[in-house]
């Protein structure tokens, strides 16, 4: 059973969600995929479909529009999966916090639909291309 | 006619942005278009209404990740004019080595995306890495790849020290000569001519009538710069020239977003070279009298316009923020029209807005069979009509960047 | 007894599916290459099927429950069976049967069923878009791929892939002469369909359809559906080895790397055709192609 | 920009727009502000959009307790200078012409006002909402002094209308 769980820290399938961001945390997520930090080295792989997914690169604090989307994809992921929440925005909603139209950052929606839900929090604004592989790394640790 | 239209959620593989555009169609030609926006809404005006004037740079800034300068920027401006206090020189010129470094990373990487529309992915990849060295030299400048937090009304928050100057200095000149090179490769290519002549055209009318701002406005022969009209000191003394092109097409638009680089590059070599040594770099505002004032400023993609009416208390009582692709968006209705399916990536590419919405064009058909394309499906239609243009100009295909 | 070890070990399941895994990571690697990219690990297709063996597998409820879980397996074993008749002839363990190329080939065909039983029980409209176009995509290529089969056999004068090895051994293998080039080349864009590569990957277009035809699949059935194709990326540059080569095992191999880069070169260089684009392509450039070597086959060239 | 051609843009305003404005002050170089009642910001607007030559920036609306005044920025980019036409819409009578009918560039600013107001805007081709989502609870104009922050929260957005 071991080496399935070691295998799964080989290859992780990534999908990308976009929640309220500033778009920032979305150019460093590309820029992940560009020469010069290029992950597939780690077997990341960016797919098509929350099916496939492992892990849910969500950018920015979820505002009232985006929530349910952002939960119905949740649901879809088969289960061992990993949501990672980019920058300061999803870790804690950031500078907006505090605004009518936010409810509340990744992990306390999150919570509401799965409380055991695994996450990762990579903070900074937007946070390094470095940091992000390193945060990806480590989250597979919790799995 | 019946249309029924389905519309699916935003979430979508390669999405940047959650953005939604939907073509009324007629086979092949572009009818209607309508646009559906709000994803992205924080209520960033309300919480400006809670935050003391020297807290909102911050909050300004994450308006939007690409240019996210160009708001503090204007911001500080609309004080100041509210103020009626002058900026020390060096501090005006630490402010224009900060902006036009933003310029030219958002246009390099609107030029990656461009060649990323057409399908030449090598494009996309060659410009994205050029990009790098320019946002290395923005962290060595002012310690951040994006939010720079430079700017506070009344000046700048942190100075430039020598060795910074030095670092900065000696590595712009190496981002010429790529930036050249994406020139060339761009504007001398006869399928890109072909491909990018002709089509998504906005007259200058419409530009007038849409208030149309920015590389979408100047493409169309309208020479409206910010830079230019409302001149900062620090912009009096310094040798650049606004580039605007006539036939208002998807070309042109590259056409003066490329050229503009140059100038970006020119401009902060020489705002670097004559920083006026030693000046305090902040005028200090102690407090806000009661009144308004307006900032604006020439974001990479448009101007920036930033309201301000103060009360007298240290919060404002009204901060008005309108981003340049609100007036710029509307005017997909105008270029769009009559164009195929395949050249909308381009068109709404054109406009550089700032989300990027080719993603997701619900193409309605008006024998209401509503057909979703997506990102990928424009894309490969754009390069399957680059390979046509290719084989009428009897050139072969690039080898191995046509793959997406 | 034998045969059950042939068919599960050595030319069978395992060896088929370690070899195949490679040929996955190459190609996976040397896409990267082009565009200076490192590229993954040597192990990263095992690593891909046991991450999705460990994953939780996710039923539809409109889809028929054990319908879609024995739909890969039951790919995955076909494919197998076709790796395992052609290998054995090809090592000359022991004697095929007459007609064996035709079951091969429809054996290769199979998973595709499968995967359009999965796509339309699914329910998900993205996903029914997908299973029409990879029914289109299956009848086109399959025309011109029969024609070249017939045009081997008929020179060879019998359906047993022994026979056309031994013909091919006694006077030159097809490849040497211009019908058989002409033959490989349509052979290879077949097989770059059949196998759902970039040009001709309408069915699970990544982000077109958000990767249309497997949308639902996931964990274990998604692991039998990569390990059929990856198996498969090993079979079919064997088939096309016995077909046009047939001589001894180190010429084959040279042969099988030849193919491989091929493929890659195709995938690397074009832009994914629109289906009404595809089948034009098949039924008109191809089996003109197709007919053409038959001609030149018959006229002795 | 001399003072000359500063006092000479002002001069020549007053002399066209005499009747239809209130009182037209410029505190700064090359600010100019122009107070006008809500009937007649059509026609200034209008008539500085097409004839003075003006492009429009942008426009906003302030809650100044008696009512919501509109500010419409325009700015004259050869002659360098940013004129705003400020009306008060009384809370009373919360409407207004609106000036997108004609002109393109006004849409979308109208409807975000009207969203984020209340203003309504008469003859204005598709008042939709535009940027709050349609699950945000109806009557409520966020941008309005007396709506807090804290007023809507998680549970008062109703989800079901947001189109799944």
């Amino acid at each position: 059973m071991n080496i399935l769980k070691k295998s799964f820290k080989k290859s992780i399938w990534v999908f990308h969600l976009s929640t309220a961001a500033c778009n920032n945390c979305d150019i460093e997520v590309l820029e992940l995929l560009t020469p010069r930090y290029d992950v597939e080295r780690f077997g990341i792989k960016l797919v098509g479909s929350p099916r496939h997914a492992d892990a849910l690169l969500v950018c920015g604090a979820v505002n009232a529009h985006a929530k349910p989307r952002f939960l119905e994809v949740y649901r879809q992921t088969p289960k061992p999966c990993l949501v990672v929440a980019f920058g300061s925005c999803g870790c804690s909603s950031g500078i907006f916090r505090d605004s009518y139209s936010i409810v509340g950052p990744v992990d306390k929606v999150l919570k509401e639909e799965d409380p055991d839900a695994k996450i990762v929090y990579i903070p900074g604004c937007p946070p390094k291309p470095e940091a992000m592989i390193e945060g990806i790394i480590k989250g597979l640790e919790v799995i | 006619m019946k249309q029924t239209i389905i519309p699916l959620g935003p979430y979508h593989p390669l999405l940047e942005e959650p953005e939604h555009f939907k073509l009324y169609v007629e086979g092949e030609r572009v009818v209607d278009l309508d646009v559906e926006i709000g994803y992205n809404h924080r209520g960033i005006e309300k919480l400006a209404e809670g935050k003391t004037w020297d807290q909102i740079p911050y909050l300004v800034e994450r308006i939007c990740g690409i240019c996210s300068t160009s708001h503090p920027m204007a911001y500080c401006l609309a004080v100041e004019d509210l103020v009626g206090c002058d900026v020390p020189k060096r501090a005006q010129l630490i402010r224009v080595v900060v902006c036009e470094l933003e310029r030219l990373h958002s246009h390099l990487l609107w030029v990656g995306l461009a060649g990323h529309f057409i399908g030449y992915n090598t494009v996309w990849m060659w410009a994205w890495k050029y990009r790098e060295t320019i946002l290395e030299i923005c962290e060595k400048l002012t310690g951040n790849r994006n939010h720079y937090a430079m700017f506070k009304p009344g000046g700048v928050r942190r100075d430039f020290n020598k060795e910074q100057i030095e670092y900065a200095l000696e590595h712009i000149v190496d981002v010429e000569k790529p930036i050249r090179m994406l020139t060339g490769a761009i504007l001398d290519d006869p399928v890109i001519h072909k491909r990018l002549k002709g089509i998504g055209v906005l007259t200058k009318k419409d530009a007038i009538d849409y208030s149309a701002l920015g590389p979408t406005s100047r493409g169309s022969g309208v020479p409206w710069d910010v830079r230019w009209d409302e001149p900062l000191d620090g912009f009096k003394d310094l040798k650049w020239k606004v580039i605007v092109q006539k036939d208002g097409d998807v070309f042109s638009k590259s056409v003066v977003r490329l050229l503009e680089c140059f100038e970006s590059v020119s401009l902060i070599k020489q705002a670097l070279l004559n920083l006026p040594e030693g000046e305090a770099i902040d005028a200090d505002i102690k407090e806000v009298p009661p009144g308004e004032g307006c900032g604006r400023y020439e974001a990479p993609r448009g101007e920036v316009f930033h309201y301000v009416r103060s009360d007298g208390s240290n919060m404002p009582y009204r901060h008005k923020v309108r981003a340049p692709t609100f007036n710029n968006l509307p005017t997909f209705k105008a270029s769009c029209k009559g164009e195929t399916i395949a050249d909308v990536a381009l068109i709404t590419a054109s406009i550089d807005p700032c989300y990027c919405c080719t993603e997701r064009v619900a193409v309605v058909d008006k024998n209401n069979n509503e057909k979703i394309l997506r990102e990928k499906d424009l894309l490969r239609l754009s390069v399957d009509k680059t390979k046509s243009v290719m084989k009428k100009l009897g050139k072969t295909p690039p080898l191995y960047n046509m793959e997406i | 007894m034998k045969l059950l070890f042939y068919y599960l070990v050595f030319p069978g399941f395992l060896f088929a599916s370690v070899i195949g895994l490679l040929t996955v990571w190459l190609d996976r690697k040397v896409s990267a290459r082009v565009q200076w990219r490192y590229g993954p690990p040597w192990y990263q297709g095992f690593a891909d099927i046991g991450k999705l063996l460990y994953k939780e597998v996710i039923i539809p409820e409109e889809a028929f429950g054990s319908g879609f879980i024995a739909a890969p397996l039951f790919g995955l074993a076909s494919v197998t069976l076709a790796i395992t008749i052609l290998c054995v002839s090809f090592f000359g363990i022991s004697e095929g049967f007459i007609g064996d190329i035709i079951v091969v080939w429809y054996l290769f065909a199979i998973p595709a069923i499968a995967l359009i039983y999965i796509g339309s029980t699914s329910g998900n409209p993205l996903s029914s878009v997908g299973v029409s176009r990879e029914i289109k995509l299956l009848l086109s290529y399959d025309l011109p791929m029969v024609i070249v089969i017939v045009i081997m056999a008929s020179k060879a004068g019998t359906f047993s892939i022994k026979g056309i090895m031994e013909w091919q051994m006694v006077n030159g293998s097809n490849i040497s002469n211009w019908y058989g080039i002409i033959a490989f080349v349509v052979a290879i864009f077949c097989v770059q369909a059949k196998l759902g590569r970039v040009p001709f990957d309408l069915a699970e277009a990544e982000t077109e359809l958000g990767s249309g035809i497997l949308l639902e699949l996931s964990g274990g059935v998604l692991a039998a559906y990569e390990l059929s194709k990856a198996m498969m990326l090993f079979g079919l540059p064997m088939f096309l080895i016995i077909l046009f080569w047939g001589k001894g095992i180190v010429g084959g191999v040279l042969m099988y790397l030849l193919i491989i880069v091929l493929l890659v070169l195709i995938k690397n260089t074009n832009p994914r055709v629109r289906i009404d684009h595809a089948m034009r392509f098949f039924w008109g450039w191809m089996s003109g192609a197709a007919v053409l070597a038959a001609i030149l086959a018959h006229l002795g060239a | 920009m001399s003072k000359r051609e500063n006092g000479k843009v002002m001069k020549d305003l007053k002399k066209k727009l005499k009747k239809k404005i209130i009182d037209i002050a410029q505190p700064r170089e090359k600010r100019i502000y122009i107070r006008v009642e809500p009937e007649k910001t059509p026609e200034v607007v209008e008539y500085l959009f097409s004839k003075y030559k003006c492009k429009f920036c942008t426009a906003s609306g302030i809650d100044m307790r008696e009512g919501i005044e509109i500010i419409y920025h325009l700015a004259r980019e050869d002659k360098n200078m940013v004129i705003n036409v400020k009306t008060l819409v009384p809370y009373s009578k919360l409407e207004i012409e609106s000036i997108g009918r004609r002109i393109k560039a006004f849409r979308w600013i109208e409807r975000e006002i009207n969203e984020m107001f209340g203003v309504i805007f008469k003859g204005h081709p598709d008042m939709r909402r535009l940027i709050l989502p349609d699950s945000f609870p109806k009557g409520k104009y966020p941008l309005r002094k007396d709506f807090k922050n804290s007023d809507v929260t998680d549970e008062d957005y109703d989800y079901e209308r947001s189109g799944i």
